[in-house]
């Protein structure tokens, strides 16, 4: 596979096809990996591929000082994928801008990340071309929320509780905003003070509602890549909230994010029959 | 630093009663920004205006507020008074203590304790007022009709008379529409033609009108003032300059066989044809499927017989722009298609009156055909199968209406009065027949109607059976019609030589599509939607954009053409200023941090948000972003809602502005 | 001659701390498993073995990171300020690293430069800190390439030597270290140290030499183009010590209030005007390692880095400080 | 305590649309339909204006309970505005529920022009039912804490 | 083709010529007809005016058996069996609830998913070519009046292989086969059905209308797809023709006759003897 993949990458740079190729690089076998950007055919041997490859590359597409350096073609799992379906979908780029090298791919990390456990997308969809192959397990919604699901088992109250805790725990790193590929605003709701929105300040209170925009701005949206959870230096578990909404959109609205590139956005559509058993 | 004055309205006793108002102002006067805080009787009354006009004078007040009554009572009432006195009216807000505390709540001090807060949030809100200007678009004094019948004829006449400009859109070859194909209409039983025709001559006359006859919308882009439309003329192989009308090409045209649209098929008319005699414009169209040159590629006898040789085979479809500001449908109605329309799968609606399978069952226009002076017939009522003239008739009304089942549920309105009506042609053609009526209800609601319909009962003798048809059946040339008279209560059958259906009627074909081209709502079935039931009866979502006539809902022609003038005033309304004057209480995008995810856009009812480049001086684009047409934003503020980075914000309703209220609360 | 405690007796003693209502604070595992700098209501829910340190540093409790300067009222027109109290309770640091220590006189020197700093300072005195020497390292930790190491006393009150999994020889260093621990250790005979740590990763005199030279290097936007401009690093950095002072509140009064700011956020130096000084992640890579190895040292004569490695070891991209200057050394080698 | 829960006042924060539901309270006015003083109207142009974050700010402002209200859908001035709302509520709500937030505190409704007697209901009952959940402690904690 | 077959108490009893022409005409046509193993009464006209759960707990019995013994199709030949039969499994298919309780009634697992046809369908579903091509012989001579009856193409939201008002499935079928269907008026016409005995004078009045109707639009024989219809407008003929002198004898044949006779089937086989009014 990473053979196929290098010369893959080599053709692309050497034919001018793209002037940059994203993927993943690593130290050595230990280390974890990180992100490379090659410009020269004769550095593609740097690009690794392993179960070591956690990171969401896609977040690169929106950062100008990658967009800079032009046309890109982007090492890209099956998860990851779904977040260009939506970045197109958002007119935050155009499909043939970039050069999607799909990586058959049957789980990351050890021990396996959680989304991997429940994922459906092992064989990218829409890439251009797709590396290695691996069975396609179906898994039905209940899987794919019974993280969720168990956590809902705690009362309101001990739920409340529970992120209270993680909040006071909160840093305002923004490490999970910048990471998330979906949170490409020039201007995040948090940084504008009039009106302030959301407290910027690190305390309990300006961590809930800063958590509550996060996961709310994200609704329809979130691929469920996970990276906010990964990157939390503190280990909140903002999976959880993500995933509250795209069970609740599944369910009412069967819309999972960035997986039918045809299918309309939820927040913006709307239906008459929308259910409305909540409402006086 | 905003200088800020209070005034707290008594309303005499409605307010003062069960609210503080001297504890009210005085609360108040201790906030910061506040001047000045005044309590009195009357604020709305003259003397009240007065004081507020010079307190802002004197204490050079930056923003106001009124704690009185609703806002949607009296606060055009105050910004008007703050604009006379040179503040900017939306500088005023108001802080509604009378409906939404004084006359709700009957414990004083409770009660002036909400209207404190109240107030305070009111104050809240002024402080983060900014000073709004109405916004001015440039007005295209030209409208667009679509549809020549009696409803477009009447609003165009009556604009193109006030002096501006109007271009009309006709589908078919000439303008009329249904009307003109009428016989006599009720209750007066005058010659539709007779009225109709001259407005027609008017239309094709008047020269602020221009007119494209046997051509389509095909697309309208713009907003109110200021829309584009293109306009899809249909080749009509005969230049209309040079056409004299003689009629030498249809009468020397071989082919004759085409059933008549004009006379729903019951004659037939040459493939370069007039619909109808009276037409406008009195010149020709090549049938392109019948005539023998373009479909053979031999004959062209018209093209040698005539004259003014405006016969021309090559002609092709043409797209012509037209700029106008206002759009005007009147596309009309179409009858509901008996025994065609699947409206409920597995019934063909009504296949049970074998409309269609006996030729002698024929549907109301038909029978208007038969029954006009210019008809197949001129105006011998004869039955299509045999030219029998029939003696014994059966009509049957609500054909689709008032049926769930298998037509459509509501009343179609007209059809009472029309069969009625058709009763009195018929007996006055054929004095020893019998009519006779199957009907539901009758319903002659209207200035002289119920008279009209007793007149056609007890003078010309029709019989009215209350009830339903079962089933239409023939037998040696003879109709078996069986129904019941449920005022009898028993099975009837009618032996007829002819049975006319009142079939339901429908918007006509395509006006979905054109209503989805303006941006205009329609029902479930396919009528056009007023913007309001009762108050806003002819406009429509979209600024700009008029309905009148059968297009939004089944009407008889007086009610058409009132509404045709109502949507002429209409237009006249905006045509009566240069420039449009709309609310500045609109979105507007901060373009500087937009991203562009344009989910604005997909919430927007009314097109109003479109998509722009940022362009470098040099043409390189920067990025593409979201940007408010303030012609066509109404202010519902639902992009702001869905804007994550809120780069989109409601002038008059600003985040700022709400969110400094609710903080106001703690 | 040295002083030995047991684990047990040393977990003991956190308990009477807690008693006499100290704060005690040291490596607790939370529910995610990260282990992390926490206020312990209970010795036992200390960890103190079977990782290399935690992912936040102690600065968390003597330079928060959200912090009151004092509160206002507004009552009609008038507005009333009212002073936030300074803190007074005394907080024992337990399990300390070294390179959390050492960070303290590098910010004693920040927060007394100009004006000193009472919040600060106050919470300093109310400290104790209870370093563990190093026995271990991971790829992440750089100490000795920035004049520390595992045994680097600097800013520690005590410092304990795992003898093995039962006992610690304890060095007290100062006087509030020695009121701790006097009467709760053993004589003993044993004199424990630690490895030499991590090898050196990179040469100070040439990075220094660089930095002098190479600030326009391309070098910098090489380096950078990984980063996803979030705060984790300056966050979790022992020494990074920048914050913001932000007004909250509502229409009845409110805070001001001390937030961590960090350099490596777009809007840090965003303009009123809207011009950025510092608008690409290149510039903002750089400034953070000018201002540890140059801008500090100038000032102070000191690094304003204690090679933790929680830079890279928390960076959702796992770059670094390490491996920036490992870059930069590399390019050093490469084209002198 | 049972006696300060008698005592209890809520603060009810209303987010309204200006077309349906402020008429509404309009029309319990002019009929002089009495409701408990709780409750404080913010005016909005429509319901699809409203924001989660509005909501959120209402119980950092100490609201015990908030209310939106609008157009019953298809009667939207706006024509959709209303739609769109739902459709973002019916989100919210699960994500509220998640973090634990006492969705017995957030109503909504779709209050008409004509329903002035609706509104009186809608109130009174909101504010009877959060004067006995009691005042919103959980959320208050949550903004106190440093 | 397979189809679950299911007699009714007619084919039975009083029509079993219409079981022998069905059965002898579809085994020609290589249809496996499996009678439904222990069906019971559909309850006809009866149940309903009853007991409206009753109504759909008999025809739903049946349903579950055939379900039981996979059969996806049911013939149901008598059009008031196959009406019951149909309005059951709309009701179930619809009504999860109903369904619950009506298997627990029954004791079966219903879904209500197997679709019930009448002779004509399951013709239609055969395919009327290959019909055609099968032929051995002409039914020039026949002019047929296709006669359906009140039940046959209702109810039309449910039973849509026809217009209901004005059908033409039987018309195509034998006019494929060399028959010369008649057009006339009284197709949907009712023939009184059920009050054959309650009400004769009814019963003889409506069958009268019905064959002159046919015999003034030129047939010279009626075809019909249903028991009752047959009973009324065969056995009682000859007390018609005694009342209103009808001019002469119309043999009533079923639709499996004409076209079982088109493939050469003796007359014998298919039951035609067995008719009270016998061709001449």
């Amino acid at each position: 596979m990473l053979r196929k993949l290098q010369n893959t990458c080599r053709q692309l740079l050497l034919e001018g096809k793209v002037d940059v190729v994203i993927g993943y690089g690593q130290a050595d076998s230990e280390s974890p990996t990180h992100p490379v950007f090659i410009t020269d055919a004769k550095d593609v041997k740097k690009l690794v591929w392993n179960d070591k490859c956690l990171i969401n590359l896609v977040t690169y597409l929106k950062r100008p000082e990658i967009k800079s350096l032009g046309k890109s073609a982007i090492v890209a799992k099956g998860c990851d994928e779904r977040a260009i379906v939506v970045l197109e979908k958002e007119s935050q780029l155009e499909r043939d801008s970039v050069f999607v090298i799909g990586m058959a791919c049957a789980g990351v990390g050890q021990p396996l990340l959680p989304k991997c456990k429940v994922c459906d997308a092992h064989m990218p969809q829409v890439a251009d071309i797709i590396i290695g192959s691996v069975e396609n397990p179906s898994v039905d919604a209940d899987t794919r929320y019974a993280e969720l699901k168990s956590f809902l088992k705690k009362s309101p109250e001990e739920r409340h509780k529970h992120w209270v805790k993680e909040c006071r725990r909160c840093l305002k790193c923004y490490a999970c905003r910048q990471t998330c590929p979906m949170c490409y605003c020039e201007r995040c709701i948090v940084d504008v003070n009039q009106p302030q929105y959301i407290d910027s300040s690190a305390s309990t209170k300006g961590n809930f509602a800063w958590h509550i925009t996060r996961a709310f701005h994200l609704a329809g949206r979130c691929v469920g890549c996970d990276e906010c959870t990964r990157v939390c230096p503190v280990g909140i578990d903002l999976r959880l909230l993500n995933m509250s909404i795209a069970k609740s959109a599944e369910q009412n609205f069967e819309f999972r994010a960035g997986v039918d590139p045809d299918a309309k956005p939820i927040i913006g559509s709307y239906s008459e029959q929308d259910r409305e058993d909540f409402i006086r | 630093m905003a200088k800020i004055g209070v005034f707290t309205c008594w309303c005499g006793e409605n307010i003062a009663q069960n609210v503080d108002v001297q504890h009210v102002a005085a609360e108040i006067a201790k906030l910061p920004n506040v001047h000045c805080s005044i309590e009195y009787k009357y604020m709305c009354s003259e003397p009240g205006q007065a004081m507020i006009r010079e307190k802002i004078a004197a204490e050079k007040l930056t923003g106001m507020v009124i704690a009185s009554c609703s806002p949607h009572m009296h606060l055009n009432t105050f910004r008007k008074a703050a604009k006379n006195a040179g503040l900017n009216p939306y500088q005023v807000e108001m802080a509604n203590i009378r409906e939404h505390c004084s006359w709700v709540h009957r414990n004083r001090e409770e009660a002036t304790l909400k209207a404190v807060d109240l107030v305070k949030m009111a104050v809240a809100k002024v402080r983060k007022n900014q000073e709004l200007v109405p916004i001015d678009i440039p007005v295209t004094k030209r409208v667009l009709v679509v549809g020549g019948g009696v409803a477009g004829i009447q609003a165009a006449l009556d604009i193109a008379d006030a002096g501006y400009e109007v271009v009309m859109v006709e589908r078919e070859p000439s303008i009329g529409g249904r009307m003109a194909g009428l016989s006599e209409t009720f209750p007066t039983l005058d010659c539709s033609q007779c009225i109709l025709t001259p407005r027609m001559v008017d239309i094709g006359q008047h020269p602020n009108i221009t007119l494209h006859t046997y051509s389509e919308v095909a697309k309208v882009e713009g907003f109110i003032g200021n829309f584009k439309a293109s306009i899809l003329k249909k080749a009509r192989y005969v230049d209309v300059n040079t056409c004299t009308g003689c009629g030498t090409c249809w009468n020397s045209c071989p082919s004759k066989k085409t059933p008549s649209e004009f006379d729903f098929g019951l004659g037939t008319r040459t493939a370069i044809y007039v619909p109808f005699p009276q037409a406008v414009p009195a010149k020709p169209v090549i049938d392109q499927n019948a005539c023998i040159k373009l479909t053979k590629g031999k004959c062209g006898v018209c093209m040698k017989k005539c004259q003014a040789n405006a016969i021309d085979f090559d002609d092709k479809d043409a797209l012509v722009e037209e700029e106008v500001g206002a759009v005007i449908v009147a596309t009309g109605f179409k009858l509901f298609q008996i025994g065609k329309e699947q409206d409920l799968e597995g019934q063909s609606g009504y296949g049970e009156y074998g409309y269609d399978k006996y030729p002698d069952v024929i549907d109301s226009l038909q029978f208007e055909r038969l029954a006009s002076a210019s008809g197949p017939t001129n105006g011998e009522i004869r039955r299509p199968s045999d030219g029998k003239v029939p003696k014994n008739i059966v009509f049957i009304s609500c054909v689709g209406s008032r049926d769930n089942a298998k037509g459509v549920p509501y009343c179609s309105k007209v059809c009472c009065m029309y069969t009625a009506k058709h009763t009195m042609l018929y007996k006055h053609k054929v004095h020893d027949g019998v009519a006779h009526v199957f009907y539901m209800d009758i319903r002659a609601g209207g200035k002289n109607y119920e008279e009209f319909v007793r007149r056609a009962i007890e003078q010309d003798g029709a019989q009215y059976h209350r009830g339903r048809v079962s089933k239409i059946t023939e037998k040696h040339g003879t109709l078996i019609v069986r129904g019941v008279d449920t005022l009898a209560g028993l099975p009837l059958t009618i032996e007829a030589d002819m049975v006319v259906l009142a079939s339901a009627i429908k918007p006509t074909n395509g006006a979905q599509e054109l209503a989805q081209k303006l941006n205009v709502g329609y029902d479930n079935y396919g009528f056009l939607s007023e913007s309001h039931p009762k108050l806003r009866p002819v406009e429509t979502a979209s600024a700009g954009v008029f309905v009148c006539g059968a297009c939004q809902g089944p009407k008889d022609i007086p009610e058409s053409v009132a509404q045709a003038s109502a949507a002429a005033a209409k237009t006249l309304v905006i045509f009566s200023k240069e420039e449009l004057t709309r609310d500045p209480e609109i979105a507007k995008v901060n373009e500087k941090v937009c991203a562009g995810c344009f989910t604005c856009q997909r919430v927007c009812a009314f097109n109003a948000i479109e998509q722009v480049d940022i362009r470098s001086p040099n043409g390189k684009l920067i990025k593409r972003i979201a940007r408010v047409n303030p012609g066509l934003c109404m202010g519902c503020g639902t992009c702001v809602a869905v804007c994550p980075s809120k780069s989109v914000d409601l002038s008059g309703t600003t985040e700022q502005q709400v969110y400094s209220m609710v903080k106001s609360l703690t | 001659m040295s002083q030995i405690i047991t684990k047990s007796s040393l977990l003991r003693l956190a308990d009477k701390w807690l008693a006499e209502q100290k704060r005690v604070i040291g490596p607790r595992s939370a529910p995610s498993g990260q282990v992390l700098y926490a206020e312990v209501e209970d010795a036992a829910e200390l960890s103190l073995a079977g990782y290399i340190r935690p992912a936040n540093s102690i600065k968390d409790y003597i330079f928060p990171r959200h912090e009151k300067l004092y509160s206002y009222k507004i009552n009609g027109r008038n507005i009333e300020l009212i002073d936030a109290e300074l803190s007074t309770v005394e907080q024992v640091f337990i399990g300390a690293r070294p390179c959390d220590a050492a960070a303290m006189p590098i910010l004693d020197r920040i927060f007394n430069w100009d004006c000193s700093d009472d919040f600060f300072n106050r919470r300093r005195e109310l400290s104790t800190i209870i370093t563990f020497a190093c026995k271990e390292h991971d790829d992440y930790c750089f100490c000795t390439s920035v004049n520390s190491g595992p045994e680097d006393s600097r800013g520690s009150d005590v410092i304990l030597f795992e003898i093995d999994d039962e006992k610690y020889e304890v060095r007290s260093l100062t006087d509030k270290g020695k009121k701790l621990f006097d009467g709760n250790t053993e004589e003993s005979d044993k004199i424990s140290s630690v490895g030499p740590g991590p090898e050196i990763c990179f040469d100070l005199k040439k990075i220094k030499q660089f930095l002098d030279e190479g600030f326009e290097s391309p070098l910098w936007k090489k380096i950078s183009l990984g980063c996803i401009g979030c705060g984790v690093c300056t966050y979790t950095c022992p020494t990074c010590h920048c914050f913001d002072i932000v007004d909250e509140g509502n229409s009845s009064g409110g805070e001001r209030v001390r937030n961590w700011d960090s350099c490596q956020f777009s809007m840090f130096t965003k303009h009123a005007s809207g011009h950025n000084p510092r608008s690409s992640s290149s510039q903002r890579g750089r400034q953070r390692i000018y201002h540890k190895f140059q801008i500090y040292p100038e000032k102070f004569g000191k690094l304003l880095c204690t090679g933790c490695g929680n830079c890279s070891r928390d960076c959702p991209v796992s770059s670094g400080v390490k491996s920036v200057l490992q870059a930069v050394q590399k390019s050093i080698m490469e084209n002198g | 305590m049972s006696d300060e829960k008698e005592q209890f006042e809520p603060k009810i924060i209303a987010y309204v649309c200006n077309w349906c539901t402020y008429l509404g309270a309009d029309l319990a006015g002019t009929n002089r339909l009495e409701y408990p003083a709780n409750v404080r109207i913010v005016r909005l142009p429509c319901t699809g204006r409203i924001d989660f974050n509005l909501m959120v700010k209402a119980f950092e402002a100490g609201a015990d309970s908030v209310l939106v209200s609008g157009c019953h859908p298809g009667d939207c001035h706006y024509t959709t505005g209303n739609f769109h709302a739902r459709r973002r509520w019916i989100l919210f709500r699960s994500l509220l529920d998640t973090m634990g937030i006492d969705v017995d505190r957030i109503h909504f409704t779709w209050i008409s022009a004509a329903e002035g007697k609706k509104w009186q209901e809608v109130v009174t009952d909101i504010t009877e039912s959060t004067r006995k959940l009691g005042p919103y402690t959980a959320y208050q904690r949550v903004c106190g804490e440093s | 083709m397979q189809v679950g077959y299911y007699p009714g108490c007619a084919l039975h009893g009083s029509s079993n010529d219409y079981e022998m022409s069905v059965r002898a005409c579809l085994s020609k046509l290589q249809i496996d007809v499996r009678e439904i193993d222990d069906w019971i009464c559909c309850g006809a006209s009866a149940a309903h005016s009853l007991n409206q759960k009753l109504s759909v707990a008999l025809p739903a019995r049946t349903l579950g058996l055939a379900e039981r013994d996979g059969l996806n199709d049911i013939l149901a030949p008598c059009p008031m069996c196959s009406m019951e039969l149909c309005k059951a499994g709309k009701a179930l298919a619809e009504d999860p609830e109903l369904r619950v309780e009506i298997s627990d009634i029954v004791e079966l697992e219903i879904t209500g998913k197997s679709r019930v046809l009448n002779l004509i369908q399951v013709l239609q579903e055969f395919g009327v070519e290959k019909i055609q091509s099968l032929a051995t012989r002409s039914l020039s001579e026949f002019k047929p009046a296709c006669y359906y009856g009140c039940l046959l193409t209702r109810p039309p939201k449910v039973l849509k292989f026809d217009d209901c008002e004005q059908p033409e499935s039987m018309e195509k079928i034998l006019g494929l086969l060399g028959a010369v269907p008649v057009d006339w008026n009284f197709k949907t016409e009712c023939c009184g059905a059920g009050m054959t005995l309650a009400n004769e004078d009814t019963v003889l009045d409506l069958s009268h209308k019905i064959i002159s109707d046919a015999i003034d639009h030129g047939a010279n024989c009626l075809v019909v797809a249903c028991p009752m219809c047959h009973v009324n407008l065969d056995m009682k003929q000859a007390a018609v023709k005694e009342r209103f002198g009808v001019q002469r004898d119309m043999v009533v044949y079923y639709l499996s006759d004409l076209v079982g006779i088109a493939m050469g089937i003796d007359e014998k086989d298919l039951g035609v003897d067995r008719h009270y009014v016998v061709k001449d």
